[in-house]
């Protein structure tokens, strides 16, 4: 095993090495620091080996020969092999990135760098604080000096600050070595700790004269260096200007150097210390990540946000009694996340050409720089399978477990407010048009290191899976096979669909034993239904780039949502799934704004699930969903109003629903169908959950399942009537689908077995037909150019399929009786006999006609009434498309004839729950305790007299001359244009003047207006750094003259 | 009368205070690192305060202070090691404060702080 | 399945009766109408006429497939809501189909027609039909609730959706009637029933003047004939609902006939001296009045 | 031609441009066929009763004597008795009144209104105006003879005949229907070139299919 101490003695030695070289045998010189470098890296990274697998122990470098308090020691742990092996590689990567850079400006660039490396490492190793304090020095000096490597003027004046504030730092951290020195007696940090050393000190040095001054002067110099919140400013205007290469370095490197050296002086200072590290932590997190969101400089934003990690790092430091043996792998983890993803996103950032956040729309160039973009906004952000999200999980659970609220939840409204500008940005990337400059320059000096990052970022994915002891994501089937297609990307578009309609069906034969008939109901619709839908795949051709990972991601989430046993699986799934339908819906044309309000209420909502599990779990690392019954008392129904919360954002119940209707209606034509008919279902098969085992709550003594209730009857009476008033078809499909919602939202809070039977009815009903009507009008609008209803009309003749599927459709959804939706009505009306919630049903009763408002309107806008002009050579809908109508349409009808075949065993599993109130089911009619229904006799009856009367009128009726669209009674003589006698436009006038009042749009506006309050209070926030270098030095002297008073109080 | 070692603590302070008031009044470059030198020699003259001890000399072994008998004769020898080092440094972050002074004169044509202020927000 | 083949008979009876009955009554109160007009009014045998004229019309137009449909999805509603509710309590010849549905399959099916005939009229192309259909859905959906909330009022009361038992608990005397028991229900349903007949208050769907006779617009000849087959059918059907739900059902024909005519003169008598209603003012009407009523009569079941 | 009837070339959703032409496109041009009277004639009799006792008059009041037929409805003459009703669009109607001078700019909505109406229908011309142009006889834009133009099955004098009188007409007219004679559809669809060659020698701006469904 290497000695450690050639970390730094290599490293030095190189830098000194270079100066012998000629001039201009720069190659040369370049060729020896990156030999250097790979050899630094190898070191650690063998003594990591080693010391993982126990095969080595920690071992003490004794300098000079003597032990510590005479000589200086550096230690080579776990934790020190870690974060030397991710400096290193930082070092060499970036080296390698500033190729071209170092070849201007020759050798003396490479050594600055080696002794930059070099201080780094040993700040991490060392154990003294006076060569701490060395290093600190070191490390400043490199930084100033690796600043001018940029071509940007302005980082002298960055450097100048930095150095000023450097100053203050090295004042302020020798006078407390010193003090320190003098009443510890030793400048070793082991001695200080009181760890039985050589002197036996105790750990009552800072009881002594001075001993906690000195600390706090240390403690205070030392977190100055993590850039703290307000004396932050030096460093975003380093990130600015800085060379990405460098900004990487300074980011990851110095970053991780830093964050260690505090903590190893929190090791010394004891525990009230570290609910101050964790203040300034969070204080920073939450701010940098608000002054963040108007940000449009890309390196800024990224500075902000690794100002905000660093800050989150601390909170992990500060929260280091709480995690005990954890503490390394949170840590570690949110670090591990934040170098990487930083170091990629800057190194990115030097490829492109402009600083605006659209000008990286040019990285469509090369798909696979989307993929590493992607990779490192969710490594940022904490998703799954990235190393973030098991140590956010940890580090929640523990905060809940030791009912720590607050930090908890400062640390979920930070994130999700760094979900929002980072997925604003990504966004940007994917949908912008592209700067006009040339196509992206990606030369494999600087592609190398961007590759490195990403297989990191999913290295430390798949380590991180091995290592939190729950399931390891990755090795699940679903998700591994989603990831397969990433590989497959080159493959035409019907090989990949093949595969995923496969893939689909033999993942639900497999696991089809595994499934309780509720789960099976989900199961069936999320797979089987899936891959009915990936047929209407078939009718794009060409490679279809970036649909397939992310249908199958959202699938893969589906699939382990439905078998989850544990809370961290189900949450897991469902952040999955969130995120594959976002990259789904972004794909959409016009979906951009749309796809991001989706993420974000989703991602608020999953943050509220992680609240509730991590609070029902009580400090324990999972919890089973199985006793998510067991929760006590007093906890349960905070836990519910929290899960029930995340649920509803998820089936966008009122209030929520805001993002439902762009999402669902600027979504591709075979996307709005997975979106609209499987994915809410993942928020009621959530609430099933809930329900089914946490039953009846009280909150303040308000019964909550009443409130779902209302919320639900609420939701269905808006829905459906705010889908009366929509001109875009698509979008009254999405509000329809809220209504459907609401209507499932109420069967499930009637806590009733037929209320849950009639949500599950309405589960059933909602896929098949929502999908085939969105697949119907998809066709349509590729077909017409358009998805407004009154710009379209008397299609039927010449898209008879899709008007058949529409008809159908609307028929199941109107509850008329021959099909299905007569079925769900029939078991609402038995399951609302039961209840003595009566006055929700008020709304509910008035919702239900209003159904026929929108329904009526869609089919007669779009396929009756008067055929425009530009339509008259309209083909059918693509044969691909209309398929699986037909399949809907045959599904529909079968499961109004037979709908025993899916619902008896559930029927016998609710009875389980709710054991009085079923049905009997014999032979073919159903029976209630009230009433009774035979839908195959009704079929018939129904069919027969249609049959009797349509013979009548044939028979009667036999040559009727069929005329054309303007052979209509016209009193002004003809009509005039197809346009002019359409009645489409404003359908309902009269109900909208009677009703209009109801559809103020209150929800979006206050969505609204709090995005608003988020920027204004950002871009307020940011004016703090005026950008003099005098104000930073004021406001670090601020900042530690406030934590001095602070720190003087506390000791006792 | 205030022994010495406090002497030298107060006039280590003072001139600390005096440097951090100057870096930030002054507006010129040129004086704030004047003033920066100033709180880093007063840091200084703090280090070498704090291992003083009455009585006794310093800490160089030759014939007058042998090996045997330093430890009672000489004050504590730490300090002074530091003290070395701190100086260096110091020097090293001063120098690299004209370089940039310098660099940004030729840039801007000026030296108040205030100019540099394309960075902000 | 057992399903003994005399039903279909017995209900072919039915609704012959209750057609030509149709046919007579409408044209009663056609003549009574017109008598509060002092004018003379139609021979009660007028419909008979209508009828054969418009089955006896040599040439029709067709405007496509759904407009030719859309007169038979309405009579298949009319005679199936007739069908599927019993019209005499107690026979076992007359309870029809309803063996297949109870009370909800009544009130849903009730909308098959509506829906198929809309769809006819919007195929037409005719702005007027779509119009008339416009404010005929936005009427139904206010006229409709106090109805839906007196029915489930019933069937709290009751405790069964199926129409035989409701009408079993109203047996044995005029006091046992949902009239007399559950007074704000039927206070309720009625003021929907007035909403749903197409009567003056709330005609505006087929106003004359205004968009010639709204949704059937295009129809005619045989067509016609057969919305008209319907206009006798379809009124009686409901009136049987709300007969049976609220008025203790009919035993035998001539009870039935009696209430049947009762419960229509209602419609007519506030028709005949009513003008006619915008679409916004009978919401409004609607919610102002009936509903509240109808959430009385749930809650105070 | 009026602008919005002349061919025009429109380019689809998809980018292919084709030619759309009103008159060809928007209407049915078919002509019509003579209807043959049912086969038996106990059925034909029977029909020709019931048109008889349940005439429907177009609402299409053209020249002085609409307003004679507004009092038809009204208690006093109540047409209802007889089984007369008003039916506001020409799809239902049977029997179209021309009741007074027919100007030729009347005279085109007029054919279209007729030829909507289904087989059979009637026309029952009123006053002399439609017999021999009446006291417009020299009018330059009034047609003198209306059975040029259309098959008229009954005149019914006077120079706006008085409600009575109407109800008279409408009583002979129905003896006219239950003999079987009112057969104007069935004449107008025989020598259909004839009326269609009288009709637009009268009116000029002749924009609309030769029958107009």
């Amino acid at each position: 095993m290497p000695n450690p101490i050639l970390l730094i003695a290599v490293a030095l030695g190189t830098a000194f090495l270079l100066g012998l070289l000629e001039e201009r045998r720069r190659r040369l010189a370049w060729a020896i620091s990156l030999a250097a470098l790979a050899f630094l890296s190898w070191v650690p990274a063998t003594w990591l080996l080693a010391l993982a697998t126990g095969q080595a122990a920690p071992v003490e470098i004794l300098t000079a020969g003597a032990p510590p308090p005479f000589a200086i020691n550096l230690r080579l742990g776990l934790a020190e092999a870690a974060l030397t092996l991710l400096v290193n590689l930082t070092g060499l990567l970036t080296t390698l990135y500033l190729k071209d850079r170092l070849l201007d400006l020759g050798r003396r660039a490479m050594a600055v760098l080696l002794v930059a490396v070099m201080a780094l490492d040993g700040l991490i190793l060392t154990r003294d604080l006076f060569n701490l304090f060395v290093f600190v020095e070191l490390t400043a000096i490199a930084t100033a000096g690796l600043l001018l490597l940029s071509d940007d003027a302005r980082a002298l004046a960055a450097g100048f600050k930095y150095l000023m504030v450097a100053q203050f730092i090295s004042v302020l951290l020798l006078i407390g070595i010193l003090f320190a020195y003098h009443a510890g007696g030793t400048l070793n940090l082991d001695g200080l700790a009181g760890a039985p050393s050589v002197l036996g000190a105790g750990q009552g040095w800072i009881l002594e004269a001075g001993g906690g001054f000195a600390f706090l002067l240390m403690f205070v110099a030392l977190v100055a260096e993590l850039k703290p919140f307000p004396a932050n400013g030096w460093a975003l205007d380093i990130y600015e200007s800085a060379h990405p290469a460098f900004a990487a370095l300074f980011a990851a490197a110095s970053g991780t150097a830093a964050l260690f050296a505090v903590d190893k002086l929190l090791t010394i200072g004891g525990s009230e210390w570290l609910g101050a590290a964790t203040a300034i932590g969070l204080a920073t997190f939450l701010i940098a990540h608000l002054c963040a969101l108007p940000q449009d400089n890309d390196r800024r934003l990224l500075g902000y946000s690794s100002v905000a990690q660093t800050g989150l790092v601390l909170v992990g430091i500060g929260q280091r009694d709480l995690l005990g043996d954890r503490y390394f792998f949170v840590a570690f983890g949110l670090l591990a996340a934040h170098a990487v993803a930083k170091a990629g996103l800057y190194w990115l950032s030097g490829l492109m050409a402009e600083r605006g956040l659209s000008a990286w729309a040019a990285l469509r160039g090369q798909p696979w720089l989307i993929l590493a973009f992607a990779s490192f906004l969710a490594l940022l952000t904490g998703l799954p399978p990235f190393p973030g999200f098991y140590a956010k999980w940890e580090l929640i659970h523990h905060l809940a477990g030791a009912d720590r609220l607050a930090p908890l939840g400062l640390i979920l409204l930070g994130t999700l407010i760094e979900a929002g500008y980072l997925f604003r940005w990504f966004g940007y990337v994917i949908k912008r048009p592209p700067p006009a400059s040339a196509p992206l320059p990606c030369p494999i000096h600087q592609a190398l290191p961007i590759l490195v990052a990403l297989v990191g970022a999913w290295g430390l994915g798949w380590l991180w899976g091995e290592l939190s002891g729950q399931t390891q994501l990755l090795l699940t089937w679903p998700l591994a096979f989603a990831l397969l297609f990433l590989l497959l990307e080159w493959l035409p578009s019907w090989v990949k669909n093949t595969l995923a309609i496969a893939g689909l069906l033999a993942f639900f034969a497999a696991t089809y034993d595994y499934y309780d008939p509720l789960r099976l109901i989900f199961a069936l619709i999320f797979l089987v239904g899936g891959a009915i839908i990936l047929l209407a795949g078939y009718a794009t051709s060409g490679q279809r780039t970036g649909f397939y990972p992310s249908a199958l991601l959202m699938y893969a989430g589906l699939a382990i949502l439905v078998l989850a046993e544990d809370s961290f699986q189900f949450f897991a799934a469902w952040e999955l799934l969130t995120i594959g339908s976002y990259f789904l819906i972004l794909r959409g044309q016009a979906a951009e704004p749309h796809a991001l309000s989706y993420l974000l209420f989703s991602l608020g909502g999953a943050f509220l699930l992680l609240t509730g599990f991590a609070l029902a779990a009580q400090g324990a690392p999972q919890l089973a969903l199985a006793d998510l019954g067991g929760v006590p008392a007093s906890l349960s129904g905070w836990v519910f109003v929290l899960l029930a919360i995340g649920f509803m954002t998820k089936t966008a119940a009122l209030g929520l629903h805001v993002w439902l209707p762009g999402a669902h209606a600027e979504a591709e034509t075979d996307v709005s169908p997975m979106v609209s008919g499987i994915l809410l279902k993942a928020g009621l098969f959530g609430l099933f959950l809930l329900l089914m085992h946490l039953g009846r709550q009280q909150l303040y003594g308000i019964e909550l399942t009443h409130v779902i209730l209302w919320i639900g009857a609420l939701t269905a009476l808006f829905g459906n009537l705010l889908a009366a008033f929509q001109e875009d078809a698509k979008r009254l499909l999405a509000w329809s689908s809220i209504g459907q919602m609401g209507y499932a939202l109420f069967g499930l809070a009637l806590m009733n077995h037929l209320g849950w039977l009639m949500a599950l009815m309405f589960v059933i009903n909602h896929y098949i037909y929502k999908s085939m009507l969105f697949l119907s009008l998809g066709g349509v609008a590729k077909r017409t150019g358009t998805r407004d209803m009154y710009r379209m009309g008397g299609l039927i003749t010449l898209m008879p399929l899709s008007f058949i599927a529409v008809l159908i459709g609307i028929i199941a959804i109107s509850g008329v009786p021959p099909l299905s939706g007569f079925g769900g009505r029939w078991i609402f009306y038995n399951a609302i006999l039961d209840t003595e919630a009566r006055l929700p049903l008020v709304i509910l009763f008035f919702a239900g006609p209003i159904a026929f408002l929108y329904l009526f309107r869609l089919i007669h806008t779009v396929f009756l009434g008067q055929l425009k002009d530009e339509h008259r050579r309209v083909r059918e809908a693509p044969f691909w498309i209309l398929l699986p109508q037909m399949l809907f349409v045959a599904l529909l009808i079968a499961f109004a004839l037979v709908p025993g075949v899916a619902l008896r065993q559930v029927d016998g599993y609710i009875a389980r729950f709710f054991p009085d109130g079923g049905l009997t089911w014999d032979g073919l009619s159903i029976v209630s305790h009230y009433g009774y229904w035979n839908p195959v006799s009704i079929m018939l009856i129904i069919g027969v007299i249609f049959m009797v009367v349509f013979a009548w009128l044939l028979f009667v009726n036999r040559r009727a001359q069929k005329v054309k669209q303007f052979n209509i009674a016209f009193a002004a003589e003809r009509p005039y244009r197809p346009e002019t006698t359409h009645f489409a436009w404003n359908f309902f006038a009269p109900y909208r003047k009677a009703l209009g009042f109801l559809t103020l749009p209150l929800a979006t506006r206050f969505w609204d207006t709090l995005a608003d309050l988020l920027h204004a209070a950002g871009d307020l926030g940011r004016r703090l750094y005026t950008g003099n270098g005098q104000t930073y030095a004021f406001h670090f002297l601020a900042f530690a003259s406030g934590l001095i008073l602070w720190g003087l109080g506390v000791r006792p | 009368m205030p022994n010495l070692t406090q002497i030298a603590l107060a006039t280590g302070f003072g001139l600390i205070l005096i440097g951090f008031y100057g870096a930030l009044t002054r507006r010129s470059l040129l004086r704030i690192i004047l003033a920066f030198t100033l709180a880093s020699t007063g840091v200084n003259v703090v280090i070498v305060a704090i291992g003083y001890m009455r009585g006794r000399t310093a800490p160089i072994l030759d014939e007058a202070v042998t090996t045997t008998t330093a430890v009672g004769r000489i004050i504590d020898p730490l300090p002074q090691a530091l003290v070395l080092t701190a100086i260096v440094i110091g020097l090293g972050v001063t120098a690299l404060m004209l370089a940039h002074a310098y660099r940004l004169f030729l840039r801007h044509g000026t030296l108040d702080i205030a100019a540099f202020r394309e960075l902000k927000w | 399945m057992s399903f003994d083949w005399m039903r279909i008979p017995w209900s072919l009876v039915t609704l012959f009766i209750v057609f030509n009955y149709g046919l007579l009554l409408n044209a009663l109160i056609a003549k009574i109408a017109a008598r509060v007009g002092r004018r003379h009014g139609i021979p009660l045998w007028q419909n008979y006429v209508d009828l054969i004229k418009n089955y006896g019309q040599r040439t029709t137009i067709s405007h496509g497939v759904h407009f030719y449909l859309g007169p038979v999805f309405r009579l298949t509603g009319g005679i199936g809501l007739l069908l599927f509710v019993p019209t005499l309590y107690g026979s076992a010849y007359f309870a029809n189909l309803s063996f297949a549905g109870d009370l909800i399959l009544a009130l849903y099916f009730v909308f098959f027609g509506t829906l198929g005939m809309a769809l006819g009229a919007g195929e037409s192309g005719h702005p007027y039909a779509a119009l008339g259909v416009s404010r005929g859905l936005s009427q139904v959906t206010a006229a409709e609730l106090p109805f839906a909330l007196a029915v489930f009022a019933v069937a709290l009361q009751y405790q069964t959706l199926s129409v035989t038992e409701i009408v079993a608990a109203q047996q044995g005397g005029i006091h046992h009637w949902t009239l007399f028991t559950n007074p704000l229900a039927v206070a309720a349903a009625m003021l929907s029933f007035l909403g749903s007949m197409m009567r003056p208050p709330f005609d505006l769907v087929l106003a004359p003047q205004e968009i010639p006779i709204g949704p059937p617009t295009e129809y005619h000849s045989s067509y016609l004939a057969l919305l008209q087959t319907n206009r006798a059918i379809f009124p009686i059907a409901k009136v049987v609902i709300y007969m049976n739900l609220f008025f203790g059902g009919a035993t035998n024909w001539p009870v039935f006939f009696l209430k049947v005519f009762l419960i229509t003169m209602v419609s007519v008598v506030v028709g005949v001296v009513s003008p006619r209603f915008r679409v916004e003012q009978s919401i409004r009407w609607f919610l102002i009045w009936a509903v509240p009523i109808g959430i009385l009569a749930i809650l105070w079941v | 031609m009026k602008a919005e009837l002349e061919k025009r070339l429109v380019t689809g959703p998809d980018g292919v441009e084709f030619e759309v032409d009103p008159l060809r496109d928007y209407y049915c041009d078919a002509l019509p066929e003579v209807q043959r009277p049912a086969y038996l004639r106990i059925v034909e009799d029977l029909f020709n009763w019931a048109r008889a006792e349940s005439i429907w008059i177009l609402g299409f009041g053209t020249g002085c004597g609409a307003i004679e037929m507004r009092p038809l409805m009204t208690p006093r003459f109540d047409a209802y008795r007889y089984g007369i009703q008003w039916r506001p669009t020409p799809r239902q109607a049977n029997l179209f009144v021309i009741s007074g001078y027919l100007s030729v700019k009347t005279l085109k909505r007029v054919i279209r209104s007729y030829e909507q109406m289904q087989n059979p229908k009637y026309v029952v011309g009123l006053g002399s105006c439609t017999l021999n142009g009446g006291m417009y006889f020299d009018s330059y834009n009034t047609i003198k003879r209306l059975d040029q133009y259309l098959p008229v099955d009954l005149y019914i004098t006077g120079c706006m005949p008085r409600p009575e009188a109407l109800l008279a007409g409408f009583l002979e007219l129905k003896k006219l229907i239950r003999a079987g004679k009112a057969e104007g559809a069935n004449q107008y669809a025989a020598n259909f070139a004839w009326y269609k060659a009288n009709q637009k020698q009268v009116i000029h701006d002749w924009d609309m299919p030769d029958y107009n469904w």
